[in-house]
């Protein structure tokens, strides 16, 4: 990897994480309301899946700002989203589990387990239908691969042979509960086996996931079908902002956030990429202002109109208040 | 024609005029589609644009979405609308939502073929009718089609809209027969006025629509008055226009419909009407729709459970010589 | 007590006495359920009675049907109604429909409780109602919980009943407070007139009651009528006897609901009012529901697509005033 | 195998052969109507799961009247209910698909592809609650192995250890479209190898099916969770009697139909067992004589009375009449 592109995956990991700091703290001043699902601990794992798949069509879950931020979304954008507000990417009716942007490839933000994953599959048609090669990247937990839209996709992608990379995000839980408990094994890859490859790689190593991301991206682009690959991850936060994240041991977390992408990867910007710590922090103040300017712009952006609620239904169709 | 080949000439035409519209659903390709209605396709499109899937409904809305999504104009066939059931998260919170959701990013130019409704004793798990819940979803375009000549064009209009589109055929419709009318456009979210009439409105569509076709003589005859018959057509949007004017001149109104009475469509057109047309009811509005039991096996029961041309003549009957009419 | 903590007691009540009550759902068991109902109740039965599910829908309800038939009495937890839509197969097709297609042959002794409407800012996905749906469903008895003492009590009843039953709870009411009267049986198939009065009947149901209440001091003040207050309780069956009294008195209805309007649950009482007791209306009925719309996530225009208490207030005036009630 | 279980086994098979060609003749006379799915080809499969499967419950689709009469139906109650008479297994309301009998433990008789396989997880589920040993059996067809249902099921089965076997009948064929097509591979058992003990029988061979079925049983009472077994199978008919079966040219019909499990069951009993020509004739004798009392049973019992149409929705509430 390029200096240019390690500095870049870096700045967007700290951009990650600042962001997220920033909407927990707005969601507990009230500002964000709803579901917050923090993506605070697996941002190298996020930003280096994003950038390693340039081209190509995303789908993946609600947690999902910072994935959508290292895939070119303005940070104002998803900030305002969150805010509720006109600006919002989803014009303030999607929130933080919904933003979709369809000029980024990148088409939500989905809130239903594992209900991407279809949809992933049916756009994979559609690329190699259409002979266009970078193919479609999905994004699921550890949790959707225990439900029958999962299964059903692996499945069809394998009979298809279609150029679907399944990337799961496998932090060990679902919500409280462990996966070891719910699944016959720690290892959701295994699921994958009969149809088609499978890769596991350290998610909380970002440059490791950019590595096996590539390689992922160019064998489902060999017209030999689709490729399972796993991070194994880790989450700081609770599930949301609303859990209170008991059902994990302080050594658990501890041993968690010692592998911390974001450290490790300041580390090799150091030692590897001769980057300077004043370099380092240089980015670090670059992604707090691009956040506190996100925030400032959502905390002023204008509500939608109430004639909003009625529009965007339909395309062609008009949709009219009711009562 | 038949009420299948229109259907399939309809698909032709989209397909013929338009490389994106594939079809995809339980044996519609090689097999020619359980009820017919994609038959000879193939040979025509080839495998590419008539994908035989698993028996996976979830995913074949859930792929359809997604192919949307990907630039293509999926017509998606569930084999019967009980097993479309397997598929309601991807209808309601995908199908319909995402475009919402997205504030108008994402544009799902689909139609999911919704086969439905008591065939001959296909019992509990095979003849259900689900319009009342389909239609109820916000962001969902719902068709039913009574007859050929709307089930060509309006099927057409579904599969080239850019709109998620719902689109309901009865079993027992399949082998019906009937003229298309390829020279007059039709606007297939507009109620039809089938028959004119100055005493009562009866309201129906899909296969019960022919029921009341068949009981409407009898009752004309009996009561000695005559009766405005209106296939619905689009079940959402719902064309209240056509019935507002029907009823302003009936003043009395039947609603038909062969599900479930408790909760079925209807309730929602006599409902509209008790609350908007109140002061135009010249008597109680009138639901005869099935009864509140799964459907059995059993063809003098199976019979029992759904209006008839029989009880939809006596109930009329009953109801207009009780209220004067 | 909150009625949470009411339907822990309920499940709790009955785990201790039936040992074939076991619950099932995503993180009911050591995570104790994630709006809280099921706390503490693993640490006293054991994960074998508390069993934490994968997240799999179709598999929680089909699992409990399987329990059922096994001799269990499975009370299933759907985390929110909107997941529940990928077990609808199970609940329609199987749930709803086994006893009947045995011939009464097997017995379903089952709950699948649905935690469902608009809370806060959920959005889309995550906010939907669903009684409209499920109550149409043969074979489903659909119980509605607006508050603690009828948490409480029809649980246990759904629990300890051989039937199939959904129990729907909102998930907004979770922290309501309330009493349990431990004295009193109640009948959980009988709605409650929760206030009296003698000029229109108002049916409600869930969180809605909460918001008519609300709404009602005003409304009486500003008319200067008095309402009488229903809640159903039971949305399958219909407690119509109730209500019949209730409209004989009054003579007009007004029926409030939180889902969507165009087909909702609250068209089956009107459309039944209009049917039966037309000739009792002194004006015609009323219906407050929510938007056609899906749900946004923004708060403003979240309040905007569901009545609240001053737009019911307003409404109902409004209505009242325009038909010289 | 001992010779009484060997010719028991035998009875039932033609049996089940003589009473598919009655129904499928009473079909074309219209006194049977909805959808029929005939067994033949399949009865060697059928019976010997059935017999195998001795104590234990059984879970199964909509092909399986042979099955419900080696299971312990009286071919009467069962050759009623198609007809759609009171005296039917279901008092003529559940028909063909519907077959339930709690008292041989066999739930139906599920006409939603794949929808009784989590049943039947639930059912192994109280099965081990209650400390009872004999396990629970699922038997489905290949096109099953493909939807939500099976896959979440299997995943379940396995975290949860269930004494559940499930018993994949593949006949290669989903109404007209071969599983090759639909699947990445032909062996459906390759699905379940991450999960549970799998294992493959000629579904022609009843002895096989027998053995193999035992063999599963006392794996799965082991409590080492359960077993998946596939049955290489060839259904003679259309899918249904309503389907004309012109998607498998006559070449494979032909060798299809040569593996026979009847002649074969035949030829061993004369050649293993000594059993007699004259003994084997009158085992068809009594079959036929079976089949035809079902028949006379069925054609003169009375129709269900019309009040039946409210009867056994609930076990405790009232229906009442609607309309
Ligand atoms: C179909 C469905 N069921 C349940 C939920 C509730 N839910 C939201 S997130 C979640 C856990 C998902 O875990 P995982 O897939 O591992 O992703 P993670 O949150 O760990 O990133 C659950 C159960 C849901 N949103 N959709
Ligand atoms: C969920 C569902 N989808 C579709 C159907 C229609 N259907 C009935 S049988 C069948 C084929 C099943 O094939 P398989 O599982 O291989 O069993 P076989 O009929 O070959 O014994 C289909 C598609 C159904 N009954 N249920
Ligand atoms: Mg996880
Ligand atoms: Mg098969």
């Amino acid at each position: 990897m390029n200096k240019l592109l390690a500095e870049e995956i870096y700045y967007d990991m700290v951009l990650g994480r600042t962001f997220e700091l920033a909407a927990k703290e707005h969601y507990m001043g009230g500002d964000i309301a709803g579901f917050l699902h923090l993506d605070i601990g697996q941002e190298g794992f996020s930003v280096a899946a994003m950038k390693a798949f340039d081209k190509g069509d995303v789908f993946t879950t609600y947690r999902e700002h910072v994935m959508a931020i290292a895939r070119g979304m303005d940070p104002k954008d998803v900030m305002a989203e969150l805010f509720g507000k006109a600006a919002g990417i989803s014009r303030g009716r999607g929130g933080s589990m919904h933003l979709f942007d369809p000029s980024h490839f990148f088409y939500g933000g989905d809130a239903i387990v594992g209900g991407q994953i279809p949809n992933a599959v049916g756009c994979a048609y559609a690329r190699k239908y259409q002979g266009r090669e970078d193919g479609v990247m999905v994004v699921f937990g550890d949790g959707a691969t225990n439900g029958g839209a999962f299964f059903e996709s692996i499945n069809n992608a394998s009979t298809q042979k279609l150029p679907l990379l399944f990337l799961c995000e496998n932090n060990g839980y679902a919500i409280g509960t462990k996966i070891t408990r719910v699944a016959p094994f720690e290892k959701q890859a295994k699921k994958a086996e009969p149809y088609m490859i499978t890769r596991e790689v350290d998610g909380m190593d970002a440059l490791a996931v950019y590595e096996s991301v590539r390689e992922a991206q160019s064998l489902i682009q060999d017209g030999h079908g689709p490729v399972f690959l796993e991070a194994m991850t880790c989450r700081y936060e609770g599930h949301s902002v609303a859990d209170a994240n008991t059902y994990r041991s302080k050594e658990e977390m501890q041993i968690c956030k010692g592998k911390d992408s974001i450290d490790r990867m300041e580390q090799l910007l150091l030692s590897q990429y001769g980057i300077t710590p004043d370099a380092i922090k240089t980015i670090q103040k670059r992604a707090q202002n691009c956040v506190d300017e996100a925030v400032a712009f959502a905390a002023s952006a204008v509500e939608p109109e109430l004639a909003e609620l009625y529009e965007d239904i339909f395309a062609e169709r008009k949709n009219h208040a009711v009562s | 024609m038949l009420y299948r080949e229109a259907l399939n000439k309809a698909i032709d035409k989209t397909m013929e005029m338009d490389e994106t519209v594939v079809v995809l659903g339980e044996d519609v390709g090689l097999y020619g589609g359980s009820y017919r209605v994609t038959e000879g396709l193939v040979a025509k499109y080839g495998e590419r644009r008539l994908i035989d899937t698993p028996i996976a409904e979830l995913s074949i809305v859930g792929n359809a979405v997604g192919m949307a999504i990907g630039g293509l104009r999926p017509v998606a066939e569930i084999m019967t609308a009980n097993f479309g059931l397997l598929a309601f998260d991807q209808i309601i919170n995908h199908m319909a939502k995402y475009r919402y959701m997205s504030a108008g990013k994402i544009t799902l130019p689909m139609v999911v073929r919704f086969p439905q409704g008591v065939s001959r004793q296909l019992a509990a798990q095979h003849s259900e009718s689900y319009e009342q819940m389909l239609s109820a979803v916000p962001g969902l375009t719902v068709l039913a089609a009574s007859d050929v000549n709307y089930a060509y064009h309006a099927l057409q209009f579904a599969i080239m809209s850019d709109d998620p589109i719902i689109f309901i055929e009865h079993e027992l419709l399949y082998n019906k027969k009937g003229d298309i009318d390829f020279e007059t456009a039709i606007d297939p979210l507009k109620a039809r006025v089938v028959k004119e009439g100055q005493d009562m409105t009866i309201v129906s569509y899909l296969k019960m629509l022919d029921d009341v076709m068949e009981a409407v003589p009898e009752i004309e005859k009996q009561l000695g008055k005559s009766c405005e018959v209106i296939d619905l057509c689009s079940l959402n949007p719902i064309d209240y226009e056509t019935l507002e004017t029907s009823l302003k001149k009936t003043g009395a109104i039947v609603v038909v419909e062969e599900d479930h009475k408790t909760g079925g469509f209807g309730s929602q057109i006599v409902s509209w009407a008790a609350e908007e047309m109140f002061y135009s009811l010249d008597a109680p509005p009138l639901r005869l729709a099935g009864e509140d039991v799964p459907i059995p096996y059993n063809r003098t029961l199976e019979l029992a459970s759904i209006p008839t041309p029989e009880k939809i003549a006596e109930k009329i009957m009953a109801w207009g010589n009780k209220n004067g009419l």
